[in-house]
């Protein structure tokens, strides 16, 4: 039987792997892929959730519901200010953006 | 006139407003405006001074200010016979270095600026003393420590006054950090911060402040703590062992500064403090935050006056001398000498004020602060001369001087209550009497040592130059070698001649009731009697036992300095290795600068390079760890580990070249950062938590 | 859903709709009447700051508890009102100073105001959100708007890079945050903060995980270590006022949501959050304090300062026992508003006069702009603690609240670090007055960041020379939070 | 092993092997492409855990409306593939030892959780509260999300655009 466990393991595993994505890409949209990941994460821990601990008020779904629409906006959002920015520096890549340190 | 008292600090201010927004266009009218608006408020200040000499009850106002639940802030102010005298002295002496002012500063192209930060000075220090309360008082006290530092460093293109300004500030505020931390635990015990309240719950003893803290092995009463914490802001403004660092050097402000804050005022603020404060610090368990007080004194006092008699620099000897006196004053009011010490505040203030004034005015003649460049002046500068002389007697305590009665009122009390403070003390006056006729020798007597045309300071800011001016004052072309100051200067020179030698006259026995002085009668704490504590009366045999250490001190100098019998360079000789460490400032300053300034330095440049290189240097570290394993394991087995071990140092070279190129501002960094962070933060909550 | 409740909402009702009206309003306007644009902000802003006021009466005056909304989701309280009003006036003098500043250096006006108007609707509901999903949903509504403001100027590379590198942090942040509320949910069963606290007792060690990830997303919002280091670089990057609108606004959200979420969802028994905040605030506040020592660019000066003070704010949490450790945190993060607002105005003013952010650069600037390198020494000396500034009685309720919780060790750091901070700000004050300026001639400053300057001055007076409406105010807003 | 428990696992190696490769492919393009699946696989999990209109929603914005802007952002910066740069970082085994220690914190204390309700079984699956807690509780959640997207479509377009 498939239980709560099983979905908390898969996604941990797949937040741990969005997490590796962000702190190891060098490309700005790359890492935003490994974002998408964490989030997707998240949204499979509320909707596993929902069905195991609160299956009347389906909040999880809810909330799930509403982080999908935040990454597309936060997708929006990144790829506006990546796209600008390749055009005024011309790389996408993080350690080559760093005008601004120390 | 008391109700008027709050007039006092409003006037300066007003004259502050005044210079700060329209200064330029005052131009050289800028000192009336301060001179008026000091004028006024000495006149209420002496008004106030002499309703309650003629036995007007004390004062209070207070309005709430802001309350939160059981807890009220107030403002106002308080007239008793402390804060009387104090303001009517603050007054005078201001008043007549405003005016010295004039002529000292003329020609400054900052003279309106210099008049502003004096005003403000003023008014943060009156309501400093005025204050009813600890947190206005605060207000005050920091209003008068920034002016210090704005005119410790009037000369800003002078990079030692720069450097001067910062430690001034810095040391200060180290001590009034401590002040503030006790202002909240008096706050936290009695739910207010006003005098009257406070030091009525601490006479009655309140359920917290009896509590005691655990400080290591140590058990302090809360209400000994707060006491000491409040002693920590007097310690910092009031130039007492272990902050004193600050105050010979802040001689580099103009010397009307030197003056005014440096030794008659903001110095005396913290032994005002002490003063004001006294029923917190002597309803302590055994008066023993008043201990406290009288070492650090008598330390200070002692230290200061052994560094004094190895400088070379007029102003520093001076700086010296008044770290020693407040030292003098901070013992007299820890040896339960509530009156000494503050008289001596009050004469002090007088003869300091003119000694420094008079050293002004021989630094603009001789153009140099070194005292071995001087010389013979008594006879080119005789006003200076004389009231030079009259404050060097009231300083080294000579009867009839000013300094003599409040002397030996501290010595008296402390040699009736500590005898190794009176002996240390009594060591301490001699030594004021040694360097202070060392500083006479070397200046006014003797021939003059100094170049003919003393040429302009080589730090004048080239500001001054493009003035075409050539030294804060007029005219050398005409004379040759050192000449008298004007009478602007010399005029206010000569009152506080006269004070330095009358003020004294209100601690002569039998000026007061019942064969007591005026001053006991007038300036007391109420706390004695109930305690059962009386003054001890006026000795002679005390009294000529002091003024025959005083006259030694000098017969010992004019044996050295004064007639030469025995040459100074041997006297260095004898002494070895003391003279370099009296003359180096017994190496405190040296240890604060490697300690302080650059571990501070270096921890936060420590810090910048994490934040900076913090990746790279955790791999490195990583690294260096890793190699340092596997030597330890190949010494163990080579066979087995060596190509787990070579695998290792071969990710570790791989890695370092691969972070080579390793720049910075990086996000992924910065997310890494906190990643391990969270997980740290995850780890040691469920570990500790 | 209740029509009726609507009326608790009327402040961002009244924002969003300029919001939205500014954006349609940019297509219609011509381009040389834009900064009309901004005006209509700033009314809006003061009509919301009207209706919080309303709001407040709504409530029944200042003594009457808090109403809950929207099936317990949104809470409106005397605290959310406080901070209503904090966010409003940072927006507000934000919006003052980008009248000015904007023109001539971005077209899209109308987005510029319709977006800070946004990031100002998340602000509110931060203020009030009493839900995991909402209050997800209003951080990252002042989020994203933040962002895109930091980037705004498009085509100067600092802003750009400042964009990107916030975007990057802050979404990731976003992503532990989100996976931390999907933990409490699944502790819980539920997402609102009264339920969860109710429910949260047989959590365990989870609960720990879940409020350290939680952390994370609130951490990024106010800075602190070791979410901190996006700081100084998109500080140092982003357009000046939207600079100064990130030191405070999402600061002062942030630090209200996080008190909520702590305060109201997460009860002592079970997470003894205020020992692991103290351990927070302290490392905060020194890393904040020692970096800043090292700067000479005034806008990453400011910025590490805006660390530290995270820091001295994060003791309130730490002395959440003590009565006075909330009024501490409501009172300071007024004075740090009206300062730190203040100082960025004036960066601004030194920047136009001068084409440079660094410190020495800034010489002289008393006699070039007299009346502003007053306000600055105001602003200086408020951030450092003296009285008696807005930024000395913040300090003394704070470290007040610290001695009273007993943590003398945090109360004494405090003070130690206030000391180092005197160096660098009077640093800025010595540069200002006491070096001769570089340049000759008056600076002109426009007719916007003067009021702006003003208002931030009035503001950190006003609050520290007489303080007493504020503390009756944050005695109710203390009392009520949580009832 | 059940049907379930069957789907399961080949919905978890589709999301895993996905995830794995659009966090370690060098081609940019394939790590995009390899987001499909992966959320393919998730909403297929959403499916099993009875949150079909979740799903739905996942599949049409997620797979249908982000992964085409990404994919397409990185056809306009990185030249088609990315191929020709290094695409990972210096800090690999850091990275590794972080998201490793934070993974297995997760594993430590979430399969030590008793999970599920304090009392009593679960009440069953009810698919028409989903409709309702929108409308209900949710309502103010659901029109803040609407100023969200209309706040980051205005901006987006504004920093996009080409400025002439």
């Amino acid at each position: 039987m498939i239980g709560l466990p099983h979905y908390l393991v898969l996604s941990s595993l797949l937040f741990g792997m969005g997490l590796f994505g962000v702190l190891t890409r060098r490309n700005a949209v790359a890492i935003l892929m490994g974002i998408e990941l964490m989030l997707n994460a998240a949204n499979l821990n509320f909707v596993a959730f929902t069905k195991f601990v609160d299956p009347t008020f389906v909040r999880g779904h809810v909330a799930a519901l509403v982080i999908i629409t935040l990454a597309a906006c936060e997708a929006a959002v990144g790829l506006a200010l990546i796209i600008n920015a390749y055009r005024h520096l011309e790389t996408v890549n993080v350690d080559q953006v760093n005008l601004l340190k120390g | 006139m008391a109700r008027l008292a709050w007039l006092i600090p409003l006037f300066p201010l007003a004259s502050y407003g005044i210079l700060a927004f329209r200064g330029r266009v005052l131009g050289e009218r800028a000192p009336y405006v301060a001179i008026a608006a000091m004028a006024v408020s000495a006149v209420l200040a002496w008004g106030t001074f002499l309703e309650q000499v003629l036995g007007a009850p004390p004062f209070v106002w207070r309005a709430a200010w802001a309350v939160g639940g059981e807890r009220v802030i107030t403002v106002g102010y308080t007239v008793d016979s402390l804060s009387s005298i104090t303001v009517a002295m603050i007054t005078l002496v201001g008043g007549l270095i405003f005016v010295y002012s004039v002529g000292y500063m003329h020609g400054d192209p900052y003279y309106a600026r210099f008049f502003a930060f004096l005003s403000l000075f003023c008014a943060g220090m009156l309501t400093m003393v005025l204050a009813n309360s600890f947190l206005l008082m605060l207000i005050g006290w920091e209003v008068i420590g920034l002016c210090s530092y704005l005119l410790i460093g009037f000369y800003f293109r002078r990079r030692s006054a720069n450097l001067a300004q910062m430690k001034a500030f810095l040391t200060t505020r180290v001590g009034d950090t401590l002040m503030l931390v006790g202002i909240m635990a008096l706050f936290w015990q009695f739910g207010t911060v006003d005098y009257q309240t406070v030091f009525e719950a601490v006479h009655k003893g309140a359920e917290k402040a009896s509590a005691a803290v655990r400080l290591g092995p140590w058990e302090i009463p809360v209400v000994t703590l707060t006491a000491l914490l409040i002693f920590g802001g007097p310690i910092g403004k009031s130039g007492q062992f272990p902050l004193h660092v600050w105050l010979p050097d802040a001689m580099e402000g103009p010397t009307p500064v030197s003056a005014l804050i440096h030794a008659a005022t903001m110095v005396a603020a913290g032994v005002y403090l002490v003063g004001r404060a006294y029923p917190l610090f002597f309803f302590t368990p055994h008066h023993e935050a008043l201990t406290w007080v009288a070492w650090v004194g008598t330390v200070t006092a002692l230290m200061a006056g052994l560094i004094a008699l190895a400088q070379d620099d007029i102003k520093r000897v001076l700086a010296y001398s008044t770290i020693s006196q407040l030292g003098f004053m901070m013992a007299g009011l820890g040896v339960l000498g509530y009156t000494a010490g503050l008289f001596h505040l009050l004469t002090h203030a007088f003869f300091k004020a003119l000694l420094f004034l008079a050293a002004g005015s021989v630094i603009h003649a001789v153009r140099t602060n070194n005292i071995k460049e001087m010389g013979g002046l008594w006879r080119s500068m005789p006003v200076t001369f004389w009231t030079f002389l009259a404050g060097f007697l009231a300083l080294a305590g000579v009867f009839p001087f000013a300094g003599f009665w409040s002397k030996d009122e501290i010595l008296l009390e402390a040699y009736h209550h500590d005898p190794a403070i009176y002996t240390l003390l009594t060591a301490a006056a001699f030594l004021t009497a040694l360097y202070m006729s060392r500083l006479v020798a070397y200046a006014f007597f003797g021939r003059y040592r100094g170049p003919e045309h003393p040429e302009p300071d080589p730090w004048l800011p080239e500001d001054y130059a493009r003035a075409g001016v050539h030294g804060p004052h007029h005219g050398h072309e005409a004379h040759r070698g050192p000449h008298e100051s004007p009478p602007v200067m010399t005029v206010p020179l000569m009152v506080l001649a006269f004070f330095a030698l009358v003020a004294g006259f209100v601690g002569i026995p039998g000026t007061g009731p019942e064969g007591g002085s005026w001053i006991h009668h007038f300036l007391k704490f109420e706390g004695f009697e109930e305690a059962g504590i009386h003054a001890p009366s006026f000795s002679w045999p005390l009294a000529l036992r002091s003024l025959a250490v005083a006259l030694a001190g000098i017969g010992v100098a004019w044996v050295v300095y004064g007639v030469r019998w025995v040459r100074s360079d041997q006297v260095r000789a004898w002494v070895g290795p003391l003279y370099p460490f009296l003359r180096n400032r017994m190496y405190i300053d040296t240890v604060y600068a490697w300690v302080f300034v650059r571990g501070g330095l270096a921890l936060a440049a420590g810090l910048r390079w994490f934040d900076v290189h913090g990746v790279d240097g955790l791999v490195n570290l990583v690294g260096g760890v890793t190699v340092l394993v596997s030597r330890l394991h190949r010494l163990f087995d080579t066979y087995v580990v060596d190509g787990l071990v070579n695998l290792i140092g071969w990710l570790t070279r791989g890695l370092g070249m691969l972070l080579r190129p390793l720049q910075t501002g990086r996000a992924y960094h910065y997310i890494l950062v906190a990643a391990a962070g969270l997980v740290i933060i995850v780890v040691v909550s469920l570990w500790r938590l | 859903m209740n029509w009726a409740d609507l009326r608790w909402l009327v402040p961002e009702l009244v924002l969003a709709a300029a919001a939205v009206a500014l954006v349609g309003a940019d297509l219609l306007v011509p381009a040389d009447r834009k900064r009309w644009l901004g005006g209509v902000a700033l009314a809006s802003l003061v009509a919301a700051g009207a209706a919080c006021a309303v709001l407040l009466t709504d409530l029944g005056g200042l003594g009457a508890p808090g109403v809950r909304v929207f099936a317990d989701t949104y809470t409106v309280d005397a605290f959310a009102v406080y901070f209503k009003l904090v966010a409003l006036a940072a927006v507000a003098l934000v919006a003052l100073v980008s009248l000015d500043y904007f023109p001539g250096r971005t077209p899209h006006l109308g987005e510029v105001f319709s977006l800070l108007l946004f990031a100002g609707v998340g602000l509110l509901l931060m203020a009030s959100a009493s839900d995991l999903i909402l209050l997800l949903l209003s951080i990252e509504f002042v989020s994203l708007s933040s962002y895109l403001l930091a980037g705004f100027l498009k085509r100067d590379p600092k802003s750009n890079e400042a964009g990107v590198k916030y975007f990057l942090y802050g979404a990731a942040t976003t992503g532990v945050m989100a996976y931390g509320f999907s933990l409490l949910y699944g502790l819980t069963g539920s997402t609102i903060l009264y339920d969860i606290a109710a429910r949260l007792e047989r959590a365990g060690p989870a609960a720990f995980l879940a409020v350290g990830m939680a952390l994370a997303g609130f951490g990024f919002k106010v800075s602190m270590v070791p979410f901190h280091q996006w700081t100084p670089d998109v500080y140092e990057g982003a357009p000046t006022p939207i600079t100064a609108f990130l030191s405070v606004g999402p600061k002062a959200a942030g630090f209200a949501a996080l008190v909520r979420t702590l305060s109201v969802g997460v009860p002592l028994e079970q997470v003894n959050w205020p020992v692991l905040l103290a351990a927070l605030s302290a490392v905060t506040m020194t890393v904040g304090n020692l970096l800043a020592l090292l700067q000479r660019n005034l806008k990453r000066m400011l910025a590490y300062s805006s660390i530290a003070h995270a820091g001295y704010v994060l003791i309130a949490l730490a002395a959440w026992k003590s009565p006075w450790a909330l009024q501490g945190l409501l009172y300071y993060l007024l004075a740090y508003l009206f300062m730190n607002l203040g100082a960025f105005f004036v960066a601004m003013v030194a920047a136009e006069g001068t084409g440079s952010d660094e410190i020495p650069d800034h010489a002289g600037l008393s006699q070039r702009a007299p009346w502003v390198a007053a306000a600055m020494v105001v602003f200086m000396l408020s951030l450092t603690g003296i009285p008696p500034t807005a930024g000395f009685f913040g300090k003394f309720y704070l470290f007040a609240a610290a001695v009273d919780a007993g943590l003398l060790w945090l109360a004494a750091l405090a003070v130690a670090n206030s000391v180092v901070s005197l160096y660098y700000y009077v640093g800025v004050l010595r540069a200002l007055y006491l070096m001769p300026p570089a340049a000759p001639g008056p600076i002109p400053v426009s007719a916007g960041l003067r009021a702006g300057v003003l208002g931030a001055l009035i503001g950190t007076l006003a609050a520290g020379v007489y303080p007493q409406p504020l503390v009756t105010f944050m005695e109710v807003a203390r009392r009520l939070l949580g009832s | 092993m059940n049907a379930e428990a069957l789907a399961f696992c080949a919905l978890a190696a589709m999301v895993l092997v996905g995830g794995a490769l659009v966090v370690y492919s060098r081609n940019l393009v394939h790590a995009a492409v390899s987001l499909v699946p992966t959320l393919l696989g998730v909403a297929g999990l959403y499916v099993l855990l009875h949150a079909e209109f979740v799903a739905a929603i996942q599949i049409l914005i997620y797979v249908g409306a982000i992964t085409v802007l990404i994919l397409f952002v990185i056809l306009l910066t990185e030249g088609a593939t990315g191929l020709r740069v290094r695409q990972r970082n210096e800090q690999v085994p850091l990275a590794l030892g972080v998201c490793g220690a934070l993974v297995a914190l997760l594993w430590v204390v979430l399969l030590r959780v008793p999970w599920g309700p304090a009392a009593g079984p679960l009440p069953p699956y009810n698919p028409g509260a989903v409709g309702r807690s929108f409308l209900m509780p949710y309502v103010l959640a659901f029109e803040v999300t609407s100023l969200v997207i209309l706040a980051s479509l205005v901006g987006a377009i504004v920093i996009a655009r080409r400025e002439e």
